[in-house]
């Protein structure tokens, strides 16, 4: 059943290839996986089998195409991709003559996330995660705005370095653990020498800090996402750039002893993230790039968490640590694609997003200016809204090491807690200065006779700050989700493909003779 | 469910209500928001006796740990709630008149109700945690409502600026939070273990301290509130100078009610104690200079606030009657400062939103209410001895200022605030109510509505019998006059001297004055110009953190995009070069560089293989 | 008698004159029937293998069932590729194989 | 086989290759093909691979030869230039393949030359005897030619059915679309595209 999530966008998206009405169908495939995932989501029982599939693919090596709802992790990264997937293709605004790729594209980006956020098999969720950067790179290349051919070589060249410095990591990690096959039960299960694990630890960290815009490897990020699309820096930003935070989070358990030498240095980078970036982002002139670049830096929080988890050594020292990463993952991959969202709508309206071109624009649209505000505040971490949950959980779980043993005095990660509490303050410097620039103070040529949002224009919007204002007041409607996650007992049998029969025993059936085999 | 989380469904329901579309009509909007604080008054006055319930639920929950939201209703909780919600009842009222014909009326309730909603969610907190939500939530509402008319640009400055001067205690706030939660065991108030001392505690209180130096205003993030004054003026009084700038001293009182006073036994006592004074004597010298009617209220708002960070700061000392005394001042404060903030701001409305007292004048002839109340509310603020309530909290923290009976510097210092205060409030007093009107607005000035008057009147007799015995008595955790104290003689002779020293000082300065006499004295200037801090800080911004940011930005540009993006693409375009020259285009050598390939593939497999 | 050598060899010597067809021709018709005679030339290895190792005393049925997917495929790809000339001259007017450089990067 | 039929399938085939390489009319160089595939499919039926080596005439000398003739016709082409041809790729298309040979030749040398095993026909109908079956006439064609007593003969297409049907069903589906989309392909690119819309040579 969990298949039907991906399989509709990709239907959906060769049907309008194919010549269906782009906008309904493309539509009508998000707000189906929205109610799918809701169901999904709500009726998990905590059993990963539940609803999932497995099909072996190939027999050496041994992989699957598994797909399921592995934890909360999963069910909570699948909500978000099929949320910000909604609201992404509501709020497209599509140039005349290319809807059939525009929409295509974005259903493509969604389907890609969530194959990679439902895999439970290491291949297809490295795979998936390859077929949503395609699509990407197309729509920023082709459809993006300004700068695109540049931002678009960027990107490329950025993730696709990140990519197989990342395969690289995870062949090794394979190759390592000599698990019996790929899937995540039998590769968790499975135990890596302590002298490999160091390696491995340092392929996946820079090949996922790449995907996640680690310092100093983040300079792709905020002209991509300001040459893009309004549907692709949504999504990317929003759900698709989580992915590197997941997988660190799903093979942290293989590799926690490994990752242990390399703390001080993501301490460092992590704080690269939060206070250069930040720095940076104060610095920007446009609306865009400084939206771009804080996406950077509230990346660092997340990364905060994994170093708190990293320094703790296992889940179990640090119950807070992964649920906090989580949750902020969460809150600001809605509460960016919010904002992405709406910049795009500022530039509809005022023809402009140059800070210095704008003001006063909450005069001529209230409700513009009541969302973007929201999705600001929360991104700075505004109790009430979701990112504040997330973030006052990573910093928590900073000192958690010390609640537990206050005699040891400040450690590396409580200082690196300390540090990044520093970034609130430059978001919000950020983030108040733009809304300033942009919403507030006399209205200027641009923003004179601006309109406000339409009712259809608000969907999207509305949809999204709902989902920042209900785990805002009450997070549990999130972290309830991964009460779930005591990993079970006894990795499900894999049934292997019988031997096939010598020549001439004439019996054919569904079963043996054909390449697939499904159980 | 427990009716007390009432308290706070209540604003937040009102503030909801209007916001997802009550807004459409501004006078329903305001009724509602007006009606939710009257229920919540009703509430805080039936629920002044009763017990702690200590409901709660869990907010965030993992394995092994949880973070609670939970109310604690006790003496001091009931206390405040009292204060909280009479002066924003009061000051709903006011504002039906003030901003009777607001175009963002609704906006404004809608802000008011969520400051209600925050500030009683600080007020009933039972965890730091759920402290810091709704302490940050008040700084928002604070940076709503400083910006309302957020179309001129001070006001939208203003509000920008209070948020992040608040930021910047918070963040010292949330550090203390967690070293605290750390040391004490517990963000639980009732369940903090009083931790042994040590520098790591001293450094924990200092930074909790934080939190209160940029709520509450004190030196060195004292530079937002006079700013903050370009907000409505009833926002002013409720959150300005009654009750959110005081949750600083609540939240550090609360630590010492609940926890133990000795938390302060340390260095982190003396420090708080020290910035109160300096912040109140900085703050009353600014405030001898200020023209505009609400900032010579915002520097008093500042300098009251100073005497109860150092009543609290001292409770290192003198254990809890120490803090009591800091509640007491706050308790009385908030009234007769509300009234002064409403009084301003009756004249404000009546002088066609004119604020420069020297355009003033006259004004006692004309509004013969507000003029009333105003007098009332300078005499509580200068503490007119025995009459006001402002002098038997202002005893008491001088009282506190004594070490068994013996002067201290901080003395010394409060004893001159003491002085200061009675000057300026004299020059404010006889330029804006005496003398002729100096300006066509000031001419004109008529009386106010009934409904803003109302306001003015009850808090002045709240003003005027809010430190008798029996009524303050109802406070317990706010009354700190239970037990003898030396040097009560020292202490009255003191203030009654330095009162009328001040007053009459200032009326032989100020009497039939057209201008400031004063303005020309160059030490004066630099009381005037608030010592340069916000040109400093001004500086500080510019040269510290947006050099810093357009450095950061320079290297990001250049070395990480420049040098290691670009090598990155330059080295993948360099080899894109290579191959290219590769793809002839032609057919044959493709051939050719095909069957080339199958016989090194053959050669490597099967030749090359042992 | 003719062993598996025999066989082996004529199918590596039509491999490789159609190899060397294909690197020497510039009629592109010319180059895809010597393409055709490689693909000859393997299935006549995969028959020869068949026959040589025998299974249960039958010839083995695999090889010769490649074959013919083989001669499928085959017949599929000329259908194409020769519709792919047939276009390609439409817009070019030449099949040699040296005026058709338009992939040169 | 007797080795002299194979020598002269064996000379005919690569005889009609080397003439598919050498002739420069590509009409001349079809026939040879023609020839060529001939030759090998008489290697195919010394090869006891009856079914392929009909096959390989019927689609190959039949099918296919007559399309490349068809498309050689219908493009009226003329014979190459010999002027054309390049010294170095005419040397490397001989240099390379003859190392190819080499190598071929330095695997042969390797192997040890084995003779084919004979055919065992009736020791191979067991495993398609039907126990269920009583009646001998009533088992599989292919059982009853493996056993029959006086002449046991090599069911040849219907063995390569069995397995094609038994064994390699799902591919042989997937041929088959492979094949309906080369016929829809083949269409679509040797329509003329409708006036108008047609991209100028470049």
């Amino acid at each position: 059943m969990i298949v039907l999530l991906i399989l509709i966008p990709i239907a959906a998206a060769i049907a309008i290839m194919a010549g269906a009405p782009a906008r309904p169908a493309a539509l009508g495939a998000a707000l189906l996986n929205l109610v799918l995932g809701a169901i999904f989501a709500l009726t998990f029982t905590g059993n990963p089998d539940d609803g999932g599939l497995t099909i072996q693919i190939l027999e050496k090596p041994n992989i699957h195409l598994a797909l399921g709802l592995y934890d909360g992790m999963s069910i909570i990264l699948m909500l978000l991709t099929v949320i910000v997937t909604f609201a992404a293709v509501l709020s497209g605004r599509c140039p005349e003559g290319t809807e059939r790729i525009w929409f295509p594209s974005t259903l493509f980006i969604a389907a890609g996330a969530l194959g990679a956020f439902l895999s439970t098999d290491l291949f297809f969720f490295y795979a998936f995660h390859e077929l949503a950067l395609i699509p990407t790179f197309i729509m920023i290349g082709m459809l993006g705005r300004g700068d695109r051919k540049e931002a678009a070589w960027k990107i490329t060249i950025y993730l696709a370095f990140g990519s197989i410095v990342l395969l690289a990591g995870l062949l090794w990690l394979v190759n390592a653990a000599g698990a019996d096959s790929l899937l995540f039960d039998d590769l968790l299960a499975s135990t890596i020498p302590a002298d490999q694990q160091k390696g491995i630890a340092a392929f996946l960290l820079v090949g996922f800090g790449i995907l996640v815009s680690l310092f100093p490897f983040h300079s792709w990020a905020a002209p991509a996402y300001a040459s893009a699309p309004a549907p692709v820096s949504m999504l990317h930003a929003g759900v698709l750039k989580k992915f590197g935070l997941y997988g660190l989070l799903r093979l942290y358990p293989m590799i926690s002893e490994g990752l242990q030498p390399w703390l001080t240095w993501l301490i460092v980078l992590l704080l690269g993230n939060i206070l250069w970036v930040g720095f940076v982002t104060i610095n920007q002139k446009r609306l865009d790039l400084m939206l771009g670049n804080s996406s950077v830096m509230h990346m660092g929080y997340v990364f905060l968490a994994i170093a708190a988890l990293i320094a703790a050594g296992s889940e179990s020292a640090n119950p807070i640590a992964k649920p906090a990463a989580i949750v902020l993952m969460f809150a600001h991959g809605v509460s960016i694609a919010l904002l992405f969202g709406l910049s795009d709508r500022i530039e509809r309206k005022t023809g402009t997003l140059e800070l210095r071109d704008l003001g006063g624009l909450a005069k001529s649209a209230p409700s513009l200016a009541f969302l973007f505000g929201l999705a600001g505040l929360a991104s700075i971490g505004l109790p009430g809204l979701a990112n504040f949950a997330g973030e006052v959980l990573v910093f928590l779980s900073g000192f958690k090491e010390f609640a537990d043993d206050p005699a040891g005095g400040l450690g590396p990660i409580q200082v690196a807690t300390i540090l990044s509490l520093w970034g609130v303050v430059i978001s919000a410097v950020y983030i108040l200065r733009a809304y300033r620039r942009t919403f507030q103070g006399p209205v200027v040529t641009a923003t004179d006779g601006a309109r406000d949002l339409t009712f259809a224009e608000r969907i999207p919007a509305v949809f999204l700050a709902f989902f920042l204002i209900l785990p805002g007041l009450y997070p549990n409607t999130l972290i309830q989700f991964m009460a779930h996650d005591a990993p079970s007992a006894e990795p499900p049998q894999i049934v292997h493909d019988a031997d096939r029969p010598p020549l001439g025993i004439p019996r054919w059936s569904p079963g043996e003779g054909s390449m697939l085999t499904e159980h | 469910m427990d009716p007390f989380w009432l308290f706070l469904i209540f604003p937040f329901a009102a503030a909801a209500a209007i916001q997802l579309g009550l807004k459409r009509n501004a006078r329903l909007s305001a009724f509602v928001s007006t009606l939710s604080v009257a229920a919540t008054f009703v509430l805080s006055v039936v629920f002044l006796g009763s017990d702690n319930p200590n409901s709660h639920f869990n907010w965030a929950t993992t394995s092994g740990f949880s973070i609670q939201i939970g109310l604690q209703l006790d003496a001091l909780s009931r206390g405040m709630m009292f204060v909280v919600t009479g002066v924003g009842l009061l000051v709903h009222v006011f504002s039906l008149g003030y901003m009777k014909d607001d175009d963002g009326k609704a906006r404004y309730f809608c802000g008011l109700s969520i400051f209600m909603f925050s500030m009683t969610g600080i007020v009933l907190a039972d965890n730091f945690i759920m402290m810091f939500i709704f302490w940050e939530l008040v700084g928002f509402s604070s940076y709503l409502l400083i910006g309302h008319w957020f179309q001129k640009d001070s006001a939208a400055d203003a509000a920008k600026k209070a948020f992040l001067v608040n930021r910047i205690g918070d963040f010292g706030f949330m550090i203390g939070i967690l070293m605290l939660w750390g040391l004490a065991g517990s963000f639980v108030f009732d369940s903090m273990e009083l931790p042994a001392q040590g520098p790591l505690l001293t450094a924990a209180m200092l930074l909790v301290f934080c939190g209160a130096v940029g709520k509450s205003a004190q030196f060195p993030l004292h530079v937002w509130l006079p700013d903050a004054m370009e907000g409505p003026t009833p926002v002013s009084a409720l959150i300005h100078a009654a009750t959110m700038v005081a949750a600083g001293v609540y939240m550090l009182f609360r630590l010492q009610f609940s926890v133990g006073a000795d938390l302060f036994a340390n260095a982190s006592g003396e420090i708080i104690a020290w910035i109160g004074a300096g912040t109140a004597l900085l703050a009353a010298l600014m405030a001898t200079q200020q023209d505009d009617i609400k900032r010579v209220l915002a520097y008093s708002t500042l300098s009251q606030l100073g005497y109860m960070i150092m009543a609290v700061g001292l409770a290192g000392h003198h254990g809890l009657t120490a803090g009591e005394a800091g509640m007491f001042h706050l308790y009385t404060h908030a009234w007769f400062k509300a009234l002064l903030f409403l009084g301003s701001g009756a004249i404000i409305y009546a002088c066609h939103h004119e604020q420069d007292i020297w355009k003033m004048g006259g004004l006692a002839k004309r509004m013969r209410g507000t003029t009333a109340t105003f007098a009332i509310a300078t005499a509580a603020l200068i503490a007119v001895p025995y009459l006001v309530s402002g002098f038997y909290s202002k005893e008491e923290i001088l009282m506190q200022t004594l070490s068994h009976g013996h002067v201290t510097p901080l003395f010394f210092v409060a004893v001159f605030v003491a002085f200061l205060t009675p000057f300026y409030m004299t020059r404010l007093f006889i330029v804006t109510f005496l003398g002729k009107p100096r300006s066509h607005g000031a001419e004109e000035a008529r009386e106010v509505p009934t409904v803003m008057l109302l306001p003015l009147l009850i808090l002045a007799v709240l003003s005027v019998v809010a430190g008798f015995k029996p009524i303050a008595g109802m406070f317990s955790a706010m009354d700190p006059r239970h037990g003898h104290h030396d040097g009560a003689a020292l202490v009255l002779a003191a203030s009654a001297g330095t009162l009328v020293a001040g007053v009459l000082l200032g009326f032989l300065v100020y009497r039939r004055r057209d201008a400031d006499p004063l303005a020309s004295n160059a030490l004066f200037k630099v009381f005037r110009n608030k010592f340069y801090i916000d040109e400093a800080y001004a500086k500080v911004v510019r040269f510290g953190q947006d050099a810093v940011a357009a450095i950061a930005h320079f290297f990001d540009e250049f070395l990480i995009n420049g040098l290691l993006v670009g090598g990155l693409s330059r080295g993948a375009a360099g080899f894109g070069n290579l191959f290219r020259r590769l793809q002839s285009g032609n057919l044959q050598g493709y051939a050719i560089l095909f069957a080339i390939g199958i016989l090194l593939v053959i050669y490597l497999t099967v030749f090359m293989t042992p | 008698m003719t062993d598996l050598h025999h066989y082996l060899f004529v199918s590596g010597l039509l491999f490789a004159i159609g190899l060397a067809g294909v690197i020497v021709r510039r009629n592109i018709i010319v180059i895809f029937m010597c393409l055709e005679l490689m693909l000859s030339a393997a299935n006549l290895t995969l028959v020869a293998f068949s026959r040589f190792h025998t299974v249960n005393g039958l010839p083995d049925y695999n090889g010769q069932v490649l074959v013919f997917f083989i001669i499928t495929v085959a017949a599929a790809e000329v259908a194409v590729g020769l519709a792919i000339i047939v276009a390609l001259y439409r817009a070019r007017q030449t099949v040699d194989v040296n005026d058709l450089t338009s992939m040169r990067g | 086989m007797h080795p002299a039929l194979f020598y002269i399938f064996a000379i005919l085939a690569v005889a009609g290759a080397v003439a598919l390489v050498c002739f420069r009319n590509p009409v001349s160089s079809a026939m040879a093909m023609v020839a060529s595939f001939v030759g090998l499919a008489a290697l195919f039926v010394g090869l006891n691979a009856f079914f392929v080596g009909v096959i390989q005439i019927l689609v190959y000398a039949g099918a296919i030869m007559v399309l490349f003739l068809f498309i050689i016709m219908l493009l009226d082409l003329r014979v190459e230039q010999k002027a054309h041809y390049r010294g170095p790729i005419v040397a490397a298309g001989v240099l390379l393949p003859a190392l190819f040979l080499i190598q071929l030749l330095g695997v042969l040398q390797n192997m040890p030359a084995e003779d084919p095993e004979p055919l065992a026909l009736r020791e191979a109908s067991r495993q398609f005897y039907n126990p269920d079956i009583e009646s001998p006439s009533e088992q599989s064609v292919i059982y009853q030619s493996l056993s029959d007593r006086k002449d046991p003969s090599l069911p040849d297409v219907h063995l390569v059915g069995n397995t094609l049907f038994m064994r390699y069903n799902f591919p042989l589906q997937v041929v088959g679309v492979l094949l309906l989309v080369a016929t829809v392909g083949v269409v679509a690119l040797s329509k003329k595209a409708a006036p108008g819309t047609a991209k100028p040579p470049q």
